[in-house]
């Protein structure tokens, strides 16, 4: 009994829509960054299913999935720094309160 | 068989990492994720690609999540309760998108294709080396040497924001 | 024909105009009197002798010269010209003698004014204007100098522009001449269309559509009235014709008139200006000849005018307003009498120029001598003059030759024109305009009895001290007065039918003796009731009658509030009703869109900012909202 | 290099002179050194047009025009840069330059950045010569922007009272005429299938009249705009009133003509089927616009307010003598922009002068002030009877040729509605003569209301030479109308031929 194709996007999809969710109910910005590592890990996860399904030969679909990775770990550093900077300011890294761009 | 029980398991553990109360649990949870698609990666023959998943994610990135967790200390990180209007916003929200993919990818009629037996052998690592450094048509030499680039400067500039106050 | 071209008795007044009015006049206001003076006195002696020449001549019009002024179409061009006929040579004389006659007696008067030089080169300008009026070939030309005419009145009649009556009295004028001349251009406009349409016709393209001789010529009169719209043509030049001549509807501008300077009144506003309607209608009168009804119209407009000018003139108090009435109730005289005039019984036409010729000497002469009596009394108002018999004898006799001609006693002209209009009333079977004619004739000699018993019999009523005596005016002034009282005296017994008559030349010059006995019984009756009224000094009768007519008469001294209607309608009616919600709809709903539209662009974009909240989330939201719609909207349309 | 590309960039060049000049008084001397040198150039161009020997014998069918120059510009477009002048040209030509030139003259005082004030002023004025002369519709559609773009900057700089409000409003709407005009243009272009902008081409093609039905209104009311159209006038009146003298000279003077000029030249000529199915509607409009401008006068209270409305009564003249489609009616037209042209110059002109003197443009406050300023209140009174229709002054001139026009009416349409409009239109006479006289008596005649009026000066050297100027061409065309008939004549026999074809 073999799995489909159809199962694994699903399942990718899933994970996906989990992540918005987080996305959108946390307050916290590393509650942010954790569900924005489920959304970039359901997309790479989505690739090699079907590079695995389709192109088995192709090695394109991991070398991109690498680069994912790396840049996934260098949007996470960047967010941390920021994260790092607010917490200098004794600011709590509560998103509600950080529009200073809207005045 | 395998197959559907790390489902379920991706599934649960993406789910509570989102859902829990206080982020220590939601960053173990994800920790928990992160290494079951490790593992479906296994299974889709990606072995190269598990182990850089569990290296670099798990133990990369989380690593820094939990770093930065016990640094905020702040309260809201023990009860991270979304507002209710705000949960049925998101719910709706995401099973609506989720709702869109399953109609799309059903009418995309791909269920006739079915997992590749043994017979198709599963690029190599020795295949994933060369097109990372091969400098013909497909090579993505290119893409490798700004990745590197992009990765130091995310490095410094990194430094650089946090330490500010100091100098 | 005469030693000059024609075209100077244009020229000169239009070139002294210039010279005074740009040049001369600022240095010195007495220099530029004396040039106005001497150009007016050459074109009275040029006028004359181009008179002279033409009757001898015996030719029924010749076109002296012309050239193309203007040019419509092809076929429709109009020419500034001089067209000498007997109608305008006759005008010709008047307006230079009168012209003439006002000038050298304005020398006296304006001698003081320090707008002098301003007040020739104006006179200049109404002279030209005047006569350029007068020697018209075309209707078009007619129509320019017309409004030439109406505003030297406007700026003379303006003159004292410091007093504000003055100036409203001037504008007041303009406006209503103005709105006559609309009727005019809209006339012309009919009657070029017409022309232009007959035009095609047999007649050769000689004449442009709107000359007179085309106008005048039988058989082009004929296609014309059959078109049907020549009578509508007729009143509506007919409308042109009574604001300049202030006939009944457009009247209430004349006796405002008179804040202008006295001269001027004599000159514009007593035998020039206000016969130019009656000159329009003599002039197109072959053309009206055709259309009864506006003969009818024009006669009934006459003969009511002249019944409603002299009863006012009765009550009114200031001699120039009493003078300016008598003037309208005369020009209402001579319309009706064109009025009553028809191919069959051409006397009305004859008679109506007649009087007008002879009004104009004797209409002057009163002005004049009015001006001298104000010029000595100084004021207006008859209540405070008398006795000045003794002060003031030549103008004195000089006045009394004017009232016994106007009030039409034998020996003088007013008997023989006004005479001759009553025979041609009756003569044409007009009873009713006969006997109110009659009537009017009385109340004439009345009212002009009035004011004469009232300034110079009884004793002095003026309030200034009883030493400084009234003293009799400079020669200056009074020689023209003794001038007009000469002509008043003899223009009666100028054979004036052999020389200006329509369809056929009258073979006698017989008086009608009837007409000519009840004529002179009106008069004296209405000389003798002025005389037991108003020449002793107590006033007891008059208070009684006035009492006795009570209401009325206050209505009439008010001159039936026509001003105040005119005032009425213009102010609250047009200004109020009409331009003020105009401006105020331009104002804020025209004007007010164009800024809705401003103001919507701002608050739109107002609304739109609310959307910008600064939560990361929202926009998220927005994000994949957005994402998810122009999913579902192409997988739709491609699907 | 022709004469009339000279005639057009004269005062462009001039603009760039000034741009180096250092004290304002050499800056004046310069613009009225070019504008004086543009009036000879426009004279001299006159005389050679009187007696050129195309002149003398005009083919009837095309558009006779002379010193053509015309080299291709954007040849896969259509597009060339193609001047030229005939009758009607030359006639706005001669009214601009007189008009320029005594704008100048008449801004001799501004003092603050004189230096931008005169090169925007010239610019503008490039613009106009510009739109007179060109036959080829996308250069026109350009100098046509460039005529009405620095409007914005001359009111809001040198404006007063609300004038970045009307400077805003002004060219928001001058920018909404070139909108249409944009699609009209591009909608001849192409539906011509000539694939050129050259006039004299489009005009051979007969377009369908389904096309020309909403071609000419588009086109008619763009150039409508400009002409103070009824509806869209709103602007003139702000416009005029917060703009500073020589703007609001040139600008009711001469680019209020450029909307009564490209509907005749371009909307009647290339659409005569459009042009007779809807002249009717706009002659009924503009009938409005006279009436409704001239009662909007009379109450008016600021000086400016009262003469934008009397030029928006008098430009309605200009689309009425337009909408008339005959012979005598297209040339009252003209003879109206002339005129017009000249009193609104005059009238502007002389109301910058007051306001320099008494610093106030409300009526009410002035009075009497004849005696103060004699010249003046002459030049005034001269101007007053101009637009009122006094005969021997160029506004009878014009009137009573659009008047005859009107009443003589054309094939197409019925004829009592057009008498009927015509007499509605000849009443403005009237209404005229009572808000000119009633305004200036109020303000000129009786007695001096405050009395420190009395030491007020009269007009000085600069400005007796452009009201002298001024009033000498009113007089000149009322008194000789036949100099500017034969001119304008030729220009309109191949309009009438093709609207007879």
């Amino acid at each position: 009994m073999n799995s489909h194709l159809l199962e694994w996007l699903i399942m990718s999809l899933f994970i996906f829509c989990v992540g918005i969710y987080g996305l959108l109910t946390r307050k916290s910005g590393v509650g942010l960054l954790i569900s924005l590592e489920l959304m970039i890990n359901a997309g790479a996860l989505n690739f090699i299913s079907i590079h695995r399904f389709l192109y088995p030969a192709q090695v394109d679909a991991q070398v991109f999935v690498l680069f994912v990775i790396a840049i996934a770990a260098a949007e996470v550093l960047l967010a941390l720094a920021l994260f790092m900077l607010l917490i200098k300011k004794q600011q709590p890294v509560d998103i509600t309160q950080l529009n200073h761009l809207k005045h | 068989m395998i197959i559907y029980l790390l489902f379920f398991l991706v599934a649960f553990f993406s789910l509570l990492a989102v859902s829990s109360k206080s982020l220590y649990h939601s960053a173990i949870y994800l920790m928990g994720s992160l290494s079951v698609t490790a593992g479906l990666y296994l299974i889709l023959e990606a072995e190269f690609l598990a182990g850089i998943q569990v290296l670099v994610y798990v133990g990369g990135i989380l690593v820094l999540l939990v770093f930065a967790l016990m640094l905020t200390q702040s309260d809201i990180l023990v009860n991270d309760q979304p507002t209710f209007t705000k949960k049925i916003m998101a719910f709706g929200v995401s099973t609506s998108v989720f709702a869109l993919g399953v109609w799309l990818l059903s009418s995309l009629h791909l269920h006739s294709i079915i997992l590749p037996t043994a017979s198709s052998p599963a690029p190599s690592i020795k295949q994933l080396g060369h097109a990372f450094l091969s400098v013909q048509k497909n090579g993505y030499i290119l893409a490798f040497e700004i990745i590197s680039v992009l990765l130091l400067t995310v490095l410094i500039s990194a430094i650089v924001i946090a330490k500010k106050e100091k100098a | 024909m005469v030693l000059l071209p024609t075209w100077m008795i244009l020229a000169i007044p239009l070139l002294s105009f210039i010279i005074n009015g740009l040049f001369v006049r600022r240095f010195s206001g007495h220099l530029a009197a004396k040039i106005g003076t001497i150009a007016i006195g050459f074109n009275f002696l040029f006028s004359l002798a181009l008179a002279y020449y033409f009757f001898q001549s015996g030719e029924l019009s010749t076109l002296e010269w012309h050239t193309e002024w203007l040019r419509f179409q092809s076929n429709l061009i109009i020419h500034i010209g001089v067209m000498i006929d007997p109608l305008s040579a006759m005008m010709l004389v008047v307006v230079n003698t009168i012209s003439f006659f006002v000038h050298i007696y304005s020398l006296g008067y304006m001698h003081d004014d320090e707008g002098v030089g301003r007040f020739f080169s104006y006179l200049s300008l109404f002279t030209f204007s005047m006569l350029g009026l007068v020697v018209a070939p075309n209707l078009f030309q007619m129509y320019v100098f017309w409004e030439l005419v109406g505003v030297s009145s406007f700026l003379l009649i303006g003159f004292y522009y410091t007093k504000p009556s003055a100036v409203s009295a001037a504008k007041k004028a303009f406006i209503v001449t103005r709105f006559a001349d609309l009727g005019f251009l809209i006339g012309i406009l009919l009657l070029g269309y017409l022309g232009l349409s007959v035009n095609q016709g047999q007649i050769s393209s000689v004449y442009s559509p709107l000359d007179f001789l085309f106008l005048n010529n039988p058989d082009v009169g004929l296609q014309l009235a059959s078109s049907g719209l020549l009578t509508t043509g007729l009143l509506l030049i007919f409308i042109g014709a009574a604001g300049k001549s202030a006939l009944f509807p457009l009247h209430i501008w004349l006796p405002d008139a008179m804040e202008g300077p006295t001269p001027v009144s004599a000159l514009i506003h007593a035998a020039t200006m206000v016969v130019a309607g009656v000159y329009l209608v003599a002039r197109l009168f072959p053309l009206f000849n055709l259309a009864p009804v506006a003969l009818e119209v024009v006669s009934w407009v006459g003969l009511f005018t002249s019944l409603f000018a002299a009863v006012i003139a009765c009550t009114q108090d200031d001699i120039k307003r009493v003078l300016a009435f008598s003037t309208l109730s005369q020009i209402g005289y001579m319309i009706f009498a064109l009025g009553v005039a028809s191919d069959l019984y051409p006397l009305g036409y004859t008679a109506s120029l007649f009087h007008l010729f002879t009004h104009a000497f004797f209409k002057a002469l009163l002005f004049l001598g009015a001006g001298s009596i104000i010029h000595a009394v100084h004021t207006n108002d008859v209540w405070q003059m008398g006795g000045l018999k003794k002060y003031m004898p030549i103008t004195h006799i000089t006045f009394l030759v004017a009232v016994l001609s106007i009030s039409g006693i034998f020996p003088f002209s007013g008997f023989f024109s006004k005479d001759e209009i009553l025979t041609a009333a009756l003569e044409s079977g007009h009873m009713t305009h006969y006997l109110v004619g009659l009537f009017v004739a009385l109340l004439t000699s009345f009212y002009m009895g009035r004011i004469y018993f009232l300034t110079f019999w009884g004793q002095s009523r003026s309030h200034e001290n009883a030493s400084h005596h009234p003293h009799e005016s400079t020669w200056v002034m009074t020689l023209p007065l003794v001038l007009l009282a000469i002509l008043a005296l003899s223009s009666g017994w100028l054979p004036f039918a052999n020389y200006l008559w329509f369809a056929h030349k009258h073979d006698h010059h017989s008086l009608n003796m009837t007409v000519a006995f009840s004529g002179t019984l009106a008069a004296i009756i209405g000389l003798s009731s002025a005389w037991f009224l108003y020449s002793k000094n107590n006033f007891s009768k008059v208070q009684k009658i006035q009492t006795g007519m009570g209401q009325a008469y206050q209505i009439i001294k008010a001159k039936f509030y026509f001003d105040e209607l005119y005032l009425f309608v213009t102010h609250k009616i047009v200004f109020n009703k009409i331009a003020g919600p105009i401006a105020w709809f331009d104002k804020k709903v025209v004007d007010g869109g164009v800024d809705l539209t401003g103001e919507m662009s701002q608050t739109f974009g107002q609304k739109l900012t609310l959307i910008q909240t600064g939560q990361v989330q929202n926009y998220i939201i927005w994000f994949i909202v957005g994402f998810i719609t122009v999913l579902t909207l192409y997988y739709n349309t491609v699907l | 290099m022709g004469i009339l590309s000279l005639i057009v960039f004269i005062p462009f060049l001039t603009a760039i002179f000034i741009l180096f000049a250092k004290s304002p008084k050499t800056i004046k001397s310069i613009a009225l050194a070019g504008t004086g040198l543009h009036l000879l150039a426009s004279f001299v161009l006159t005389y050679l047009f009187f007696n050129s020997p195309q002149n003398i014998n005009p083919d009837p069918t095309g558009l006779s025009l002379q010193f053509v120059e015309k080299w291709d510009w954007f040849s896969s477009f259509g597009v060339s840069y193609f001047l030229g002048v005939d009758g009607i040209s030359l006639a706005m030509i001669l009214l601009t330059s007189v008009i320029i030139f005594t704008g100048v003259l008449a801004s001799w005082n501004v003092e603050n950045r004189s230096k931008e004030f005169f090169a925007l002023l010239l610019l503008l004025v490039t613009g106009v010569f510009g739109v007179f002369v060109s036959f080829d519709l996308f250069l026109f559609f350009i100098f046509y922007e460039v005529a009405v773009l620095p409007m914005y900057l001359l009111i809001g700089i040198w404006g007063t009272g609300p004038k970045e409000y009307s400077a805003m409003k002004l060219t928001l709407m001058l920018m909404l005429g070139s909108a249409f005009l944009m699609v009209a243009f591009l909608g001849l272009f192409h539906l011509s299938g000539l694939n050129t902008f050259d006039m004299t081409k489009l005009a051979q093609v007969n377009f369908d009249l389904q096309t020309q039905r909403w071609i000419f209104p588009t086109l008619f009311v763009g150039f409508g705009i400009l002409g103070a159209l009824y509806p869209f006038h709103t602007w003139s009146p702000d416009g005029h009133a917060s703009a500073p003298t020589a703007v609001s000279m040139l600008h009711a003077g001469v680019l209020m003509k450029l909307g009564g000029y490209g509907a005749l030249r371009i909307a009647v000529y290339l659409l005569p089927e459009g042009a007779k199915e809807w002249a009717l509607f706009f002659m009924a409009l503009t009938t409005i616009n006279i009436l409704y401008g001239s009662l909007g006068a009379i109450k008016q209270k600021d000086l400016k307010y009262f003469t934008a409305y009397s030029s928006v009564s008098h430009c309605g003249m200009v689309l009425f003598g337009v909408a008339t489609l005959n012979f005598i009616g297209f040339k009252g037209a003209v003879l109206q922009m002339v005129s017009h042209g000249l009193m609104t110059g005059l009238f502007f002109s002389l109301i910058g002068m007051v306001y320099g003197r008494t610093h106030t443009r409300i009526i009410n406050e002035m009075g009497g002030l004849a005696k103060v300023m004699p010249w003046l209140a002459t030049s005034f009174y001269i101007a007053g009877f101009a637009s009122l229709g006094l005969p021997s002054l160029s506004g009878f001139v014009a009137e009573s040729q659009i008047f005859m026009g009107g009443f003589m009416g054309n094939p197409w349409h019925d004829l009592t509605w057009m008498r009927v409009l015509t007499v509605l239109s000849t009443m403005s006479i009237v209404v005229t003569a009572v808000y000119v006289l009633r305004g200036l008596a109020q303000v000129f005649m009786g007695p001096i209301t405050n009395l420190h009026f009395n030491e007020l000066t009269d007009a000085s050297l600069t400005e007796k030479v452009t009201t002298a100027l001024l009033i000498a061409s009113l007089f000149f065309v009322g008194l000789y109308p036949k100099f500017f008939v034969d001119m304008i004549e030729p220009a309109i026999n191949p309009i009438i031929n093709r609207l007879n074809m």
